[in-house]
């Protein structure tokens, strides 16, 4: 259909910036709820503190329960009757992608999705923006490490059945290439209405796998890792990123069932008790102490909320006086080595014309016990 | 034509019921004239209901057969039965509650009328003249049992013996050709029994039915019935005139009991 | 008698009358995103209405009305991006095959009541988004990324833009269907259906064959919701397999029950809530919308037993009491 | 075969939460003929209290007992003040008050007590000698736990005369009062009975499924679907049922379909087994004569 | 105390009780007693509004305005069970058998307010003596039961509970000549040997009127007459209507 509305326009007016976004606070995904309240502290912190360029940061956030049909209403609505400059930071893979072509043709830029799908990083979708590193760089990265260090080794995978999961799929693919079918010899997925993954667990163990990657958010990344110990199995345990947090995963799972897991960092976690000290870390604390009260400072949800406004607050001190969404777009695909004070070292953001992807880097890391241990280098998967 | 007057409108063919391990008929044989009214009676429990719930295929049978007009009802599914001329009444009603009389009477016309889904989602002229002709029919039976006033009156709200006579409405509605009445003159008044008789024995001139009733009711099981059927623990115990029935020692001492 | 049944017959009247300008003359006098809320209204209607011959009329409680739902939407997308159907006739392709997959559905659990039924038609929503995101039908249903198709443009984009006209063919769609389950309901085949859900036994006995008019209803009642789903999905432009989640049967479900069951009209109001109300609780409370919204179901019942159509009817009732009891 | 073990007493571990769920449903509908689809989350809201209680410094069983009363007084009191009004109406209209209550309970847990998951502890030592690579201590534990409370119900319905009581109540309150029977009561304690079992059940799960707001929605549909299989008015046919469904799931999803579909077949195997039996494996057809 | 106390205070006194389902009133100022042990038929045409008074006096289903006294205190402001409670036994029109039950824990829950283990059980056993169907159907489901089967035992849940006064509303309903004198026939012995007090509604007013010893006619809810039965019996037009001439 024909691109409507006067695209590409000027839409901040006055003294604030208004800006969008879709949160599930209620529904299936409501943890993520966090980023969204997180978000909005920052701004409040940032206007408490004379806002941006003396601008000060508006922020409408929608509640669509992590379901599509309802995302697709509230952002229309933040376009069509908040008149929000952009959407920002707005969750789920499934909600985005179903206001992608729309944004896109109003040119409303849909900057720093929240979610790791690799479609947010699309020429053809030009207004659309990721910002975590995605799933399939960061199961990429798994693969080339297991080819390096164990060759012969044969790995299982436990995914959750959407997105997501099927993300993380396909970077294992793409890290393996032609060695895939050989190396991938079993994989389960689960539902987010399913009690435990312990019968996916069993399954796994029993195809002789010595390498597992569990692909799964909190509550199932410490399942799995719990009946991973108790049945005995000891894999090289890959868990992704979303479900690898000291503090709600680990512990929960029993840290010393949870020796040896290996995870891809991209972010500093404030539990950490070297991070003690970190100053972006100490930066975040005050934050958090102040803006957030009663919350847990080490929801990592936080911590990526925080990280996100922070890069977008970047973009609007880049863009000075001209805040059109032309402008807001071509800032946000030109920022280069920026250093996020909560990101782990070594670990930039970038982004240009071509490279659509602001975090492409992550961070190995193996548990021992009370805290991941970072070894090597920030890869990034190329 | 004259063969047709010789079989017998229905017929009872050693059939047997159980539920379980109770057996509520055992080996039942009895027939139904054209025309007639017949008594079914014996003491609770001796399965007359049961007979009546096996006319409408609400039991399993399991043996013996059940003829209407020479065929096999058994072969019938329960829909199927009212199709074929039966139509029954309820010991303890069993009326569509949130309807109102005039609807229940109505639903009453379903087997003598095709409707389908489509043409009434259409609304089509067929369906408007059929409904016209069913309404007219209906409010016609109302009006010869009484009840035209209560038409628009939802049945739930309407003393017990009102029910009863919206229930042979309804059953009248099908047009049937043997009309099975369950204990219709529970909770009457003698009067009020006394109207039923008379009312009962119109219907069988009027609408031109068979009729099997049963009733405990003996003053009026005997003052209407052709010929009176009594059972007892399922089986047929004897059969008779009313007037040899009374007399009988054995449906005496099993179901009237000695005089006090 | 015949007065006062006069009397409410002219007050439906008029009340039809006001609610079809109102549909007709809104949507030039809001915007395009109002415009659409007003379909995604339309396209619940549609739905509810659907819910309400199952449930309301023939009795059979369905927890899973959002799976016909979702086949409806797929059935649509796929013929339009698949089978380059026109877009308009998307719909009545979803309608038909619904129908038909309603009625053997209905047919396989015709023998279930009551809870066992809602058991049954609750596994069909559960399942349905894991039937969906199968590796097996990625190629028809795009698994769990969904399709993403983009609204179809308007056929006379200088008469109406692309959200008024999908709004009027919801509306067109809607109007038909309504006016189709309001004869249903007042001719014989209704009057059936309210039979078996009164009496199963006794309708039986009257000659309605209770199993075939209970498939069929479920089919019926397929038919509308797959009708729903396909608009729905026309107005999002999006389908994915988290659309159709258990929660859009309940809302199904509640709107059904907060209109009030055995009145079609009450779909309307049913239809709005399901829309609305979410909206307008996280509104008022930021902390906890959902718990509000809990209370608020819960209020609606205790006010209003019989659903919005309920309350009206009995006001209706106590209006024309009132009038009776004024002496002359 | 080690692997059809591991999956069978998995199985049997998940069906043990699956059971003590339903029985918490058969005891409500002991009680009042319904089906109460808020059971899960009362049960997450009572765990989350006890959570609360022994992070505050209670003792475990302190903790257990103090929200199996808190629980018990909650569903008295949820009876009292939404049930009650609704005596008499619709079946559905209940059923959308069960809704409420759902979503209310799931939006007071989220915002009183946060999104962010949480571990329960268990009664059971790590250690404990009953604990293999099979079955951990508080599975063991947990299944044992579920045994003893369906002996107890199935006892309490079965041979009192207040079980018998309240079984009259749920069926025909009318003549029940006739003959003395308090129903108000009976339908409270009903309720209070059914917090307190599900308060057991979640306080049992919680160490397995993890606490947090939406703990038990997945449950509760494994359960739902568990007591109607088994009878759900059967107080040992219904957790008999979750303990099958949880086996069956398992086994399925392991060799049968593959995990992505285990869910599904699982109820359609549940529907198959109703299209036999409408009223489940081991519940009571009721025959209504007209 | 005043004069017109009779020489024993009755049992059962209604006092100018009112009785209506939402808007529609159906008894009005009715007034009677039931003496401690006496018998008293309650007659009147369909709809008169037997069954509204003896539900009044168990309050269920009607709301009532008026006094109704039991063995000295009020009740009429009491629930249901309370007044069962009382002493006052119940068989409903319509029956209101637990249909779910089976036959014994029916006749179970007719003793719930009694504690007396044993001699329930030998009343099961006296009942069954009463209705030898009752015997064999006793793990049946009550649903199953043929209606004048589940007559029978819903009085025979009533006796169970062995109530000072026990309302009957049309007990021959649906049941067989035999069994019908056997339940008269019952009455009359509890109430001679447990001098229980007996109201009882019936249709077959011959039956009842040789039971009892007092009658209170009813007519759009009121009492328009009351006596003995031989007084009722003695008005032509009540004669033709009830007993058929
Ligand atoms: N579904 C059933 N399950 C078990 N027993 C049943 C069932 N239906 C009927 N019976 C038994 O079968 C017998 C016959 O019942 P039926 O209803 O035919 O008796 P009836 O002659 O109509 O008695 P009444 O005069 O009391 O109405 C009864 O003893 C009854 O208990
Ligand atoms: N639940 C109810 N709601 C409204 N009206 C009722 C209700 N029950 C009874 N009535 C009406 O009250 C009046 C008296 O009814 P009641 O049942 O007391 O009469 P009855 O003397 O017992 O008659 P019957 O011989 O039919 O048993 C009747 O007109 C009846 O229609
Ligand atoms: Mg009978
Ligand atoms: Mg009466």
């Amino acid at each position: 259909s024909k691109p409507s509305g006067g695209g590409g326009g000027s839409v901040a007016t006055g003294g604030t910036i208004k800006i969008g976004q879709t949160m599930p606070f209620s529904g299936p995904a409501s943890a993520y709820g966090m980023i969204g309240k997180a978000d909005a502290a920052y701004f409040k912190m940032i206007n408490d503190k004379g806002g941006v360029n003396g601008r000060k940061i508006e922020l409408v956030a929608l509640d669509d329960g992590y379901s599509p049909p309802k995302t697709v209403e509230a952002t229309r609505k933040l376009v069509e009757s908040e008149n929000v400059l952009i959407d920002f930071g707005s969750v789920g893979t499934a909600s985005n992608t179903a206001v992608q072509g729309y944004l896109n043709d109003k040119k409303v830029p849909q900057l720093f999705v929240a979610t790791g799908g690799d479609k947010w990083a699309d020429p053809a979708h030009p207004w659309t923006l990721g910002w975590q590193p995605s799933y399939s760089v960061e199961s990429k990265i798994y693969a080339k490490y297991l080819l390096q260090t164990k060759p012969d080794a044969k790995m299982c995978v436990l995914f959750q059945n959407d997105d997501f999961g099927k993300d993380m799929l396909s970077g294992l693919k793409q890290g393996f290439g032609d060695q895939f079918d050989k190396r991938v010899i079993k994989t389960a997925s689960y539902e987010v209405t399913d009690p435990t993954v312990d019968s996916q667990i069993v399954t796994l163990q029993a195809a002789g796998c010595d390498a597992l990657l569990t692909a799964a958010t909190p509550k199932f990344a410490a399942q799995s890792i719990r009946k991973v110990f108790d049945i005995g199995w000891k894999p090289l345990h890959f868990v992704a990123n979303v479900g690898a947090a000291i503090t709600t995963v680990l512990k929960p799972a029993g840290l010393d069932k949870s020796v040896g897991l290996i995870t891809g960092l991209y972010l500093k976690d404030p539990s950490e008790p070297a991070m003690a000290s970190d100053p972006g870390i100490v930066a975040y604390q005050a934050f958090m102490k102040q803006y957030m009260p009663g919350t847990d400072p080490n929801d990592t949800n936080a911590v990526y909320g925080y990280g996100q406004s922070m890069t977008l607050i970047q973009v609007f001190t880049q863009c000075g006086d001209d805040l059109s969404r032309d402008n807001v777009m071509k800032q946000a695909k030109n920022l280069s080595n920026f250093e996020l004070p909560v990101a782990l070292p070594g670990i930039k953001i970038n982004t240009s014309a071509t490279d659509l992807r602001p975090f492409s880097q992550v961070q190995l890391a193996k548990f021992n016990g009370t805290s991941f241990e970072r070894f090597g280098s920030a890869l990034s998967a190329d | 034509m004259a063969e047709l007057r010789e079989t017998p409108l229905l017929r009872f063919a050693g059939v047997s019921v159980r539920f379980g391990s109770i057996v509520a008929l055992a080996d039942i044989s009895f027939e139904v004239r054209r025309g007639e009214i017949l008594g079914l009676i014996g003491p609770n429990g001796a399965g007359k209901t049961t007979v009546f719930n096996c006319l409408s295929r609400l039991c399993a049978v399991h043996q013996g057969e059940i003829e209407i007009e020479g065929r096999s009802l058994l072969a019938l599914s329960r829909h199927e039965v009212s199709g074929h001329g039966i139509a029954r009444t309820f010991q303890h009603v069993a009326l569509f509650d949130t309807m109102s009389v005039l609807d229940n009477v109505l639903s009453g016309t379903h087997t003598r009328r095709r409707a389908g889904f489509l043409t009434d989602a259409l609304r089509l002229p067929a369906v408007r003249r059929s409904e016209h002709a069913a309404r007219a029919k209906a409010r016609d039976l109302l009006a010869q049992l009484g009840l035209s006033e209560l038409e628009d009156v939802a049945v739930a709200d309407l003393p017990f013996a009102v029910k009863k006579r919206v229930e042979l409405a309804r059953a009248l509605a099908s047009d049937p050709k043997l009309l099975l009445l369950d204990e219709p003159a529970g909770g009457l008044n003698h009067e009020e029994v006394e109207q039923l008789g008379d009312l009962t024995r119109q219907v069988r001139e009027r609408f031109a039915v068979s009729i099997i009733i049963v009733e405990h009711h003996l003053n009026f099981v005997m003052r209407i019935s052709d010929r009176v059927v009594a059972l007892d623990f399922g089986k047929v115990l004897a059969e008779g005139t009313p007037a040899e029935m009374q007399a009988h020692p054995e449906v005496i001492r099993a179901y009237l009991g000695e005089p006090s | 008698m015949r007065g006062a049944a006069g009397r409410s017959a002219r007050a439906r009247l008029v009340l039809t009358a006001l609610v079809a300008t109102a549909a007709l003359v809104a949507p030039f006098l809001l915007g395009d995103y109002q415009v659409y809320q007003l379909s995604v209204i339309v396209v619940y209607i549609v739905a509810v209405l659907g819910f309400d011959l199952l449930t309301g009329f023939t009795g059979q409680v369905s927890l899973g009305q959002g799976a016909f739902f979702a086949l409806g939407a797929y059935t649509g997308v796929i013929a339009l991006t698949k089978l380059h159907v026109p877009y308009a006739a998307t719909p009545v392709l979803a309608g038909a095959v619904c129908f038909v997959v309603g009625t053997l559905f209905g047919r396989t659990v015709a023998r279930l009541e009551g809870l066992y039924l809602a058991l049954a038609t609750f596994a069909l929503a559960i399942a349905t988004p894991q039937i969906l995101k199968l590796d097996a039908l990625d190629a028809w249903t795009g698994g769990s990324q969904g399709i993403n198709f983009g609204k179809p443009a308007s056929p006379l984009p200088t008469l109406l833009n692309d959200d008024r006209s999908l709004y009027f063919l919801c509306l067109a769609f809607a109007f038909l269907l309504y006016t189709g389950a309001w004869n249903l309901l007042r001719g014989p085949t209704g009057r059936a259906l309210v039979a078996l859900r009164d009496q199963p036994v006794a309708a039986a006995t009257v000659g309605i064959d209770v199993a075939a008019y209970r498939s069929t209803a479920f089919g019926v009642s397929a038919l509308y919701t797959g009708v729903a789903g396909a608009l729905g999905a026309l107005v999002a432009g999006f389908i994915s397999p988290d659309s159709y989640t258990l929660f859009l049967s309940i809302q199904i479900l509640v709107g059904g029950v907060i209109g009030g069951i055995t009145a079609i009209g009450g779909a309307i109001f049913g239809g709005a809530f399901i829309e609305i109300v979410p909206d307008l609780v996280s509104k008022i409370s930021d902390a906890a919308p959902w718990a509000l919204y809990g209370l608020l179901l819960i209020v609606c019942i205790m006010v209003m037993p019989g659903g919005v159509a309920g309350l009206a009817r009995s006001i209706l009732h106590a209006a024309e009491k009132s009038r009776k009891a004024r002496p002359r | 075969m080690q692997a059809l073990l591991h999956q069978i007493f998995s199985g049997l571990a998940n069906g043990a939460i699956y059971a003590s769920v339903a029985l918490a449903l058969v005891m409500i509908f002991k009680a009042t003929h319904e089906v109460n689809f808020a059971q899960g989350e009362l049960a997450m809201f009572s765990t989350f209290v006890a959570s609360s209680l022994i992070n505050a410094g209670w003792p475990y069983w302190g903790a257990f007992v103090a929200t199996l009363a808190f629980s018990f007084v909650v569903g008295v009191v949820i009876e009292r003040v939404v049930m009650r009004p609704l005596q008499g109406a619709p079946a559905l209209n209940t059923v959308v008050v069960f809704i409420g209550l759902l979503v209310l309970f799931n939006g007071l847990a989220s915002w009183i007590f946060g999104h962010t998951m949480r571990e329960f502890p268990s009664p059971f030592p790590p250690a404990a000698w009953y604990g293999s690579s099979y079955l951990s201590p508080h599975e063991v534990g947990m299944i044992g736990v579920t045994l003893v409370v369906l002996t107890i119900v199935f006892l309490f319905f079965r041979f009192t005369r207040l079980g018998l009581a309240m079984r009259a109540a749920a069926e025909n309150p009318h003549s029940s009062r006739l003959v003395g029977i308090n129903v108000g009561w009976m339908l409270a304690l009903g309720w209070g009975l059914a917090g307190a079992l599900g308060a057991v059940a979640g306080m049992m799960a919680a160490p397995i499924v993890y606490l947090e707001p939406n703990m038990m929605s997945g449950v509760i549909l494994y359960g739902f679907a568990a007591a109607l299989l088994g009878g759900i008015d059967n107080p040992w046919g219904a957790p008999l049922g979750g303990f099958l469904v949880g086996v069956l799931e398992n086994v399925a999803g392991a060799y049968l379909v593959g995990s992505h579909l285990k869910l599904a077949l699982a109820l359609a195997l549940i529907i198959g087994v109703l299209l036999f039996k409408p009223s489940g494996l081991f519940g009571k057809t009721t025959v209504v004569r007209v | 105390m005043t004069d017109v106390t009779p020489a024993t205070a009755p049992l059962l006194e209604l006092r100018e009780v009112d009785a209506s389902y939402g808007a529609t009133q159906v008894l009005r100022k009715v007034s009677f007693t039931v003496a401690d042990g006496g018998m008293v038929a309650l007659l009147g045409a369909n709809g008169a509004g037997k069954t509204t008074t003896l539900r009044a006096i168990c309050n269920t289903f009607v709301r009532t305005t008026g006094e109704i006294h039991f063995a000295g205190a009020r009740i009429d402001r009491l629930p249901t069970e309370r007044i069962a409670a009382a002493g006052i036994g119940h068989v409903p029109d319509g029956r209101g058998t637990f249909k779910g039950l089976t036959v014994r824990e029916n006749l179970r829950l007719g003793a719930y307010l009694r504690r007396d283990t044993r001699e329930t059980a030998s009343d099961v056993e006296k009942m069954c003596a009463h209705f030898p169907i009752l015997q064999k159907r006793m793990e049946q489901q009550a649903g199953t039961l043929s209606g004048g089967e589940q007559q029978m035992l819903a009085i025979a849940r009533a006796l169970m509970g062995r109530p000072r006064l026990l309302l009957l509303d049309e007990p021959s309903f649906g049941l067989a000549p035999v069994i019908v004198q056997e339940i008269f026939r019952i009455l009359r012995q509890i109430n001679r040997d447990e001098r229980t007090s007996i109201l009882l509604v019936e249709q077959n007013v011959r039956l009842a009127l040789d039971l009892v010893d007092h009658v209170v006619l009813l007519e759009t809810g009121r009492v328009v007459a009351s006596g003995l039965p031989s007084v009722i019996t003695a008005d032509e037009a009540v004669r033709r209507a009830y007993l058929g001439a």
